[in-house]
């Protein structure tokens, strides 16, 4: 029976459902462990700048003394290589996509000096 | 509204790419994705092309390919810069062939970021060039002294 | 005045019909591939969106040659279906492709050139075989006329059924379908990258895609002539007609064109000359 | 009467001035002198003898009778000796066998000879009458600024220009002669003095080959005449006919021998199958005598003779198979002509393959073959003139006849490109002439309903799709466009006046004729048809309206959209080449750094379309056809 | 004579995914002549390694493709590995060798796609790159990335795989052979994909070793060659043969993926079945000194690593040879005297990627 398999297929494939997932209107949900999009969380910072050290594209810039954490998101590759190296955690690897932009802009985050209450400053 | 926002046909470049983002490109086509959803085409031949789509970074070598194919793209017309490479240059960005992000030699109206980007990062980047070519597209007819002179180009208005 | 009006009709009519058609693929092969597909109006929006962008041209003859194609189409159709002679209609219809060769001729990219050639050597294939059914036509309806062809009540399928198949056999090259689609593909993933109308963009593109619904249309009116003998059958015939180039389209890989050559001259001589010698046979003797 | 007369002695005059003239400014102005002379009395003749024909003329015959005798005794001698000289025996036993006919006749049926009338002049005449004078004069227009270049460009070859314009006028002469000539002495005379004046012209560069040629085409045709000869013995002494209207006249069944003859003949002098070397090897002869020998005299004399036997060829045994002859003439050349790239070689198969088609509309005769054939005629005539006038206008300023050279010939030459485009447009494009009689001739090979229409219609649907395709792809070659003027410019300013001009009312003729072309067949074909088959013949009105809507499309189409799009504005790009970066003139860096040329040549297909062995089957077609038809006489 | 047609290839070519440049000489439609050219994608990644920290150079590693990106990774970790004489824990090479063979059938899979697509059946190239996906979901479901791993690294791997999941996953491919055997059965019967496969490109046992051609490409032409008995990661305990066909041309190069899609499965079944308990990765101390040559089976073929270190932390020397890169002069040989539409074909049935030629 193998005449005729690929018009027997197409047909086959005509009467069942499509394979295509909707994407914009039925949103992706992603694997618990994809390397989606990285998070900071500025409040444990210790602006140690271990993850501007290994970081391989240098994405990050840490400033310790202005206590300014910055990052370049359109060179971070998600590799994850600094969530795994910050020992303080607050880096992490969230599954969701990072979106397309038209203008690429830097993250950019600081510390007010009282080191206690973490304001972030998002530009 | 235009008919460009219907039917944006790509063109896909793969720039130095690693392959990743190429294949994601590809994957849009497929049944899991189908970006033909859309009206998008895959037309390979810039002359057809309205969206430009780079993958990877510009090196010595393909700059004059990436420029050779803008110019041959009609316009109005877009480019989307997909994957960090196309970006800035990504983890190649010191390579000393690398020259940096498709920005260094092509206007980029969108950037698409991930290593490689995801499919659905690509489809939305596709979404947003659309609103970038119905702009460019109201904008050459505002912006151009020249007119068709066709009797049935000036009856063809198109509602904005 | 009856001939004048019928001629604006299908002028306006053709394309229409024409673009459906080509919506009713796109969605019917995506839907084959297990995809969602585009609208059903997507040709249209193609098009449309063509006109929109700025055409960009090798040099400016292209442009006379794009636009006798489509108009040279649109007669051909015109001619075909108000009732003039359909053998003459098929010479027409060779003016029509042959201008849209020189087009790409013109450009003299290595890409439209090949694909030029290309184009010619699949109607240098097909040629023999449109010949030949309009020969048969005319042996069985004795007459040259779509009108006259289309009124006979003879049910011409059943006189002409080699020549049936193998106007079928010719039918993907005319509308550039798999697995004859070697000249230019409707997706340019092909060695040609579209080929014959690799250097035509924007509003010639445009006309050459309203070119290629009237002949789709044409062709499928040619089906419908087999059937005639009720208009029903004839119309479900061309539809049905048209499935089946959607499913081959699907289903074959695209060959080359020696082989389209090689075989469409043999499947002429075969099927349609037999099928006419037959059909003398039987007439005459 | 007195018309035609002075159609044969104005292209002698114009042969006898020749030697007078030295400079080529004078000659040209004989040259255009005598080709207003010769079309207007063509002209004339059109207009004030139509109504008369079908006319006869007694002409006074005995003299000429004598003249005639001389003429092809003094021809034998000629012929004689010259082969001898080359140590070409067969041609000289040939001839030798004719006029030992010819003689014989004279000696024993003198009084049989004379005939009652030995000119005549119906509307076919008129037609050929017209192709010989407008046509044939306007080539020697042609060849005055045609052979300076040769001469310059060829300085290993003798300057005979002088001999080469009174051989050519000489030809025409004795064309006009042939097309009105009743008495078939005469005729063959006409004949005769074709096959040496051609044998002339090929041998004219006087190289090894060009004599070879010359020769080849020399015996072919002298076995053509040999059998013309025969059949004029055969009817003188069998029937006491000597007139060509009095032989139509018989019942076919009863002349068939000679039919036979005079058809061997037909064929052998229109370059049909086995004998297609011969036109085929004077492709060495200087262009205009090409042009002379394939569109306006020599091949025509062969269809033109076969036309006129027509009504005794349909239905019969002879007829099939000349029909057979043509229909497999059509395919065969048609193919061969795929796979050549000498554009002198291409138009000497199409022509081959044209002349079989009139050969087998001859051979079917019916009033729808008629028609075809003579339009069929009168078409190729132009267009093919035409083509070898710019081939050979393009070969002396490409250096090449090499259609692979011809790429951008728009940019080069563009007003010669222009009427190649049309010359090559009129040998198959829709609206012009030569495709409208090939589906005249297609509806009319459906018509006569036998198998013998069948197997030519399959035989016509591949050679025309063969023809289409080797057309195309030249006319592509030469519409391809730089996309930016080169440099070294244009080199039509380099082309001399008198070969432009040439071309240029050629082109125009070409077009004109499509127009004109319900006209045509209103006033001249159509009544000698209907004369000729006895019915009624007309074709339906409506596509002669079709026609010429696409006629004046054609014309007026591309001139509207270029001038309509002057204002608008296009981009101007380079053709894609995969992202390649094209210098303007072609070139880029390819791999290893090696500047390349993007080329393009066409598609020539060698393996299916190979010269040798197509040719071979053919000749082995034609052969036995032959053998059929000469076996079915005899039988 | 004389006069032939010459075309430029590439680099922007829509059956190139790739930038790769031939000039085409043609006569007729036949390939007299094919100079590649390439340079499209060079980056000189090689240099790198003067740039990035020997751990860190594993994501550059993984970058020289991103279709065997987790071999890339792979490769140069095991090579410096062998330099530091690490010890790598054995579920690690279980792991590591599940991802190898995943990353196979993924890449056979997008193969097959793309071949479809170059002989113009639009409708098998989606149905292979359909099946694709579920491979795809696989390995970003256990790796986090859809085509870049980021799975490997110096001293084992980065994150475990459940015993849940790797079960599941075994179910997933067990079901995803039902599929193949409908895409693989098309290519391997169907009439007009063998017209356009069978004799096309023909490399002979002895061009193949000639001119050192490796992977599926040799294995075609009748040589059982595979990297994978060399017994790398895991490979020396699981049992297979070398797939071989022996008509070289590329029908049977597609039979030689087709029959590898199966193997992968099994090789899978046979890791997860055989797979130990443990830790994944070793801490890695000091930095490499030595060189070592590394060779691994790609899904195109044996690729060759070297790797110098001089005791910095930066490695000295880096080199790849990869398989395409070998693979270039077989693919022109088979060039050579095929049809104009038979390029497309032949240069994907040496499976190229531009983008480790030039690195
Ligand atoms: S490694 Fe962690 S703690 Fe240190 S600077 Fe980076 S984010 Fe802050
Ligand atoms: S995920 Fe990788 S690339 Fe991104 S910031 Fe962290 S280390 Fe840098
Ligand atoms: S150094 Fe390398 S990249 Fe630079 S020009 Fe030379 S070859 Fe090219
Ligand atoms: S962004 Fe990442 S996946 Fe994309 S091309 Fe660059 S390295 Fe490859
Ligand atoms: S391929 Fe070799 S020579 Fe070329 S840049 Fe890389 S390391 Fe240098
Ligand atoms: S062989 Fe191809 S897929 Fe594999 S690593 Fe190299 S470029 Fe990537
Ligand atoms: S390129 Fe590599 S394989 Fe080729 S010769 Fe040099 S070292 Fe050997
Ligand atoms: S050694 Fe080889 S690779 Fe290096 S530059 Fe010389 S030829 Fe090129």
């Amino acid at each position: 029976m193998k005449k005729f398999a690929m018009e027997r297929m197409s047909l086959n494939n005509l009467f069942r459902k499509p394979s295509t997932r909707l994407y914009p209107d039925a949103p992706k949900k992603y694997f618990p462990n994809t390397r989606g999009r990285l998070v900071f969380n500025l409040s444990d910072c210790t602006f140690c700048t271990l993850c501007q050290k290994k970081c391989p594209t240098h994405a990050i810039t840490v400033r310790r003394e202005q206590q300014e954490w910055e990052l370049e998101r359109m060179r971070c590759i998600a590799c994850g290589n600094c969530c795994d190296l910050c020992r303080k955690g607050c880096l992490t690897m969230k599954n969701e996509l990072t979106k397309a932009v038209i203008l690429p802009e830097r993250e950019y985050y600081r510390r007010e000096k009282p080191q206690s209450s973490g304001e972030d400053a998002v530009k | 509204m235009s008919f460009i926002a219907k039917s944006p046909w790509i063109l896909h470049y793969d720039g130095s790419s690693c392959n990743g983002c190429d294949i994601e490109t590809l994957a849009c086509l497929t049944p899991v994705y189908d970006i033909e959803r859309f009206g998008v085409i895959n037309t390979g031949n810039p002359k057809h092309a309205d969206i430009l789509i780079v993958t990877g970074s510009v090196n010595h070598q393909n700059r004059d390919v990436l420029l050779n194919i803008y110019n041959q793209m009609p316009d109005p017309k877009a480019v989307i810069a997909v994957g960090i490479c196309a970006i800035t240059g990504g983890i190649f960005a010191e390579c000393y062939n690398v020259l940096g992000g498709v920005d260094k030699v092509l206007p980029v109206d969108i950037y698409v970021p991930g290593c490689a980007a995801r499919p659905e990062a690509i489809i939305d980047g596709i979404v947003k060039a659309i609103g970038i070519l119905e702009m460019k597209h109201q904008n050459m007819r505002i912006k151009s002294k020249w007119r068709l002179r066709w009797p049935w180009k000036s009856e063809l208005k198109f509602s904005y | 005045m009856k001939i004048i009006l019928g001629v604006i009709l299908y002028i306006v009519a053709a394309p229409l019909v024409g673009g459906i058609l080509a919506g009713i693929d796109r969605v019917l092969s995506a839907k084959l591939q297990s995809r969602v597909g585009p609208p059903l109006l997507q040709p249209f929006y193609d098009v449309l969106k063509l006109f929109e962008k700025r055409t960009m041209i090798v040099n400016r003859f292209q442009n006379a040659y794009a636009w006798c194609h489509v108009i040279f189409m649109a007669m051909t159709g015109a001619f075909f279906f108000e009732g003039g002679d359909i053998l003459l209609a098929v010479f027409a219809l060779t003016l029509a492709g042959i201008f849209l060769i020189l087009g790409a001729y013109s450009s003299n990219s290595p890409y439209s050139y090949l694909g030029a050639e290309r184009e010619l050597v699949l109607m240098l294939a097909y040629e023999p075989m449109v010949i030949l059914t309009m020969v048969g036509m005319y042996m069985v309806a004795q007459s040259f006329s779509f009108m006259e062809i289309a009124a006979s009540q003879r049910p011409i399928i059943l006189y002409l059924p080699g020549v049936f198949l193998g106007f079928l056999y010719i039918l993907p090259m005319k509308l550039r379908k798999s697995p004859f689609d070697i000249s230019s593909s409707h997706h340019a993933h092909q060695e040609l990258v579209r080929g014959l109308t690799s250097d035509f963009s924007g509003s010639m593109l445009a006309l050459i895609e309203i070119a290629h619904w009237y002949e789709t249309t044409l062709l499928l009116g040619l089906v419908y002539l087999f059937f005639s003998f009720n208009p029903v059958v004839g119309v479900c015939a061309a539809f049905g007609t048209y499935f089946l180039g959607i499913l081959v389209d699907n289903s074959y890989a695209r060959l080359k064109w020696e082989l389209a050559f090689t075989s469409a001259w043999g499947i002429a001589l075969v099927l349609g000359g037999g099928n006419l010698a037959i059909l003398y046979f039987i007439a005459g003797g | 009467m007195e018309i035609v007369l002075f159609l044969f002695i104005a292209p002698v005059l114009a042969a006898v001035i020749q030697p007078a003239i030295r400079t080529i400014r004078s000659r040209s102005i004989a040259a255009v002198g005598s080709a207003i002379v010769i079309s207007g009395g063509v002209i004339a003749l059109f207009f004030l003898d139509i109504k008369e024909s079908p006319a006869f003329f007694t002409a006074h015959s005995n003299a000429v009778n004598m003249a005639v005798l001389a003429g092809e005794i003094l021809l034998s001698v000629y012929v004689v000796i010259t082969g001898l000289k080359h140590k070409r025996y067969l041609a000289v036993l040939l001839m030798l066998a004719q006029i030992a006919i010819i003689l014989g006749l004279e000696l024993f049926y003198g009084d049989r000879l004379s005939a009652a009338h030995n000119l005549f002049l119906d509307r076919f005449s008129i037609i050929m009458a017209f192709i010989i004078g407008i046509i044939g004069s306007l080539i020697m227009v042609y060849a005055c600024g045609y052979m300076k270049d040769f001469h310059t460009q060829h300085p290993e070859v003798r300057d005979r220009s002088s001999f080469f314009f009174i051989v050519c006028y000489l030809f025409l002469a004795s064309m006009f002669v042939l097309v009105f000539a009743n008495n078939l002495v005469w005729l063959h005379f006409c004949w005769e003095l074709t096959t040496l004046a051609s044998f002339l012209l090929i041998g004219y560069a006087d190289t090894d080959e060009a004599v070879n040629n010359a020769f080849t085409a020399l015996t072919m045709n002298l076995l053509g005449g040999l059998a013309f000869a025969g059949g004029i013995a055969y009817l003188c002494v069998a029937h006491g006919i000597v007139e060509l209207d009095r032989l139509l006249a018989m019942n076919k069944y009863s002349v068939v021998l000679p039919v036979v003859l005079l058809s061997l003949a037909g064929i052998t002098k229109s370059a049909q199958l086995p004998f297609s070397g011969w036109l085929l090897g004077a492709m060495v002869a200087p262009t205009p005598s090409s042009a002379l020998l394939h569109s306006s005299t020599m091949v025509k004399a062969g269809v033109y003779l076969l036309l006129r036997l027509s009504p005794l060829l349909a239905h019969t045994l002879t007829g099939s198979m000349v029909t057979l002859v043509g229909g497999a003439s059509f395919l065969v050349a048609s193919l061969i002509a795929v796979s050549q790239r000498n554009a002198k070689w291409v138009l000497a198969y199409s022509t081959v393959a044209n002349l079989g088609l009139i050969v087998a509309c001859a051979g079917i005769g019916s009033a729808g073959t008629l028609w075809a054939g003579i339009f069929l005629i009168l078409f190729h005539a132009v267009a093919k003139s035409l083509l070898f006038q710019s081939v050979g206008t393009v070969e002396h300023r490409l250096h090449s006849r090499d259609i692979e050279d011809m790429d951008n010939l728009i940019n080069r030459m563009p007003r010669v490109t222009a009427m190649m485009v049309v010359g090559i447009s009129g040998m198959f494009l829709a609206p012009f002439g030569m495709l409208i009689s090939k589906w005249a001739a297609l509806k009319a090979f459906i018509d006569i309903d036998s198998m013998l229409g069948l197997v030519l219609i399959v035989l016509l649907s591949y050679g025309s799709a063969a023809t289409l395709f080797f057309w195309t792809k030249w006319m592509g070659k030469i519409i391809s466009m730089k996309n930016k003027k080169i440099e070294s410019g244009n080199m039509d300013a380099a082309v001399s006046r008198q070969e432009l001009s040439s071309e240029s009312i050629h082109a125009v003729l070409t077009v004109v004729l499509c127009l004109a072309f319900p006209l045509i067949s209103q006033l001249l074909v159509e009544p000698y048809v209907s004369r000729i088959s006895g019915i009624d013949y007309g074709i339906a009105r409506g596509n002669y309206v079709i026609m010429g809507i696409m006629v004046s499309m054609l014309i007026a189409l591309p001139v509207i959209i270029i001038r309509l799009q002057r204002h608008a504005q296009f981009v101007m790009s380079d053709g894609y080449t995969s992202g390649h970066t094209v210098s303007s003139d072609r070139h880029y860096i390819g791999s290893l750094g090696i500047d390349r040329k993007i080329s393009m040549k066409n598609i020539y297909m060698k393996e299916y379309f190979g010269e040798k062995k197509i040719f071979a089957a053919g000749t082995a077609a034609g052969i036995l056809f032959i053998i059929a038809m000469v076996a079915g006489a005899l039988i | 004579m004389g006069k032939q047609t010459i075309i430029p290839f590439g680099p922007q070519h829509p059956v190139l995914p790739e930038p790769l440049h031939l000039d085409l000489v043609l006569e007729d439609e036949r390939i007299v002549d094919a100079i590649p050219s390439i340079g499209y994608v060079h980056r000189g990644l090689e240099l790198l390694v003067s740039k990035k920290e020997y751990a860190e150079y594993v994501y550059v590693a993984e970058r020289i493709c991103g279709i065997c990106s987790f071999m890339h990774g792979l490769g140069y970790c095991q090579a410096v590995e062998e330099i530091m004489e690490i010890q790598v824990p054995e579920r690690a090479l279980f792991l590591r060798t599940i991802w190898a063979e995943l990353s196979r059938i993924h890449s056979h899979l997008m193969w097959f796609g793309l071949a479809a697509d170059a002989f113009g059946l639009e409708n098998l190239f989606m149905l292979s790159w359909r099946l694709r996906e579920s491979v795809l979901d696989i390995i970003e479901e256990t790796s986090g990335g859809r085509v870049i791993f980021g799975a490997c690294k110096i001293g084992g791997v980065r994150r475990d795989i459940s015993p849940e999941t790797l079960r599941d996953m075994c179910q997933k491919l067990e079901k995803l052979k039902g599929h193949m055997d409908r895409l693989t059965g098309v290519f391997l019967n169907d009439r007009s994909v063998g017209y356009r496969l069978k004799g096309i490109g023909v490399l002979t046992r002895e061009d193949a070793q000639r001119l050192g051609a490796v992977g599926p490409l040799l294995r075609a032409s009748g040589v059982d060659m595979d990297m994978r008995r060399l017994g790398y990661a895991a490979y020396e305990r699981l049992s297979f043969e070398p797939v071989t066909e022996n008509d070289g041309d590329c029908y049977a190069r597609c039979a030689v993926r087709a029959r590898e899609l199966y193997q992968s499965i099994d090789l899978i079944a046979q890791a997860v079945s055989m797979m130990p308990d443990g830790e994944v990765d070793t801490k890695v101390l000091g930095a490499p000194k030595g060189e070592c040559f590394m060779r691994l089976e790609q899904p195109r073929g044996e690729v060759l690593y070297y790797v110098r270190a001089d005791g910095t932390r930066y490695i000295e020397r880096f080199r790849v040879r990869t398989p395409t890169f070998t693979n270039i002069p077989s693919m022109i040989h088979c060039l050579k005297g095929c049809d104009f539409s038979d390029v497309p074909n032949v240069i994907l049935t040496i499976d190229p990627c531009i983008s480790c030629i030039e690195r």
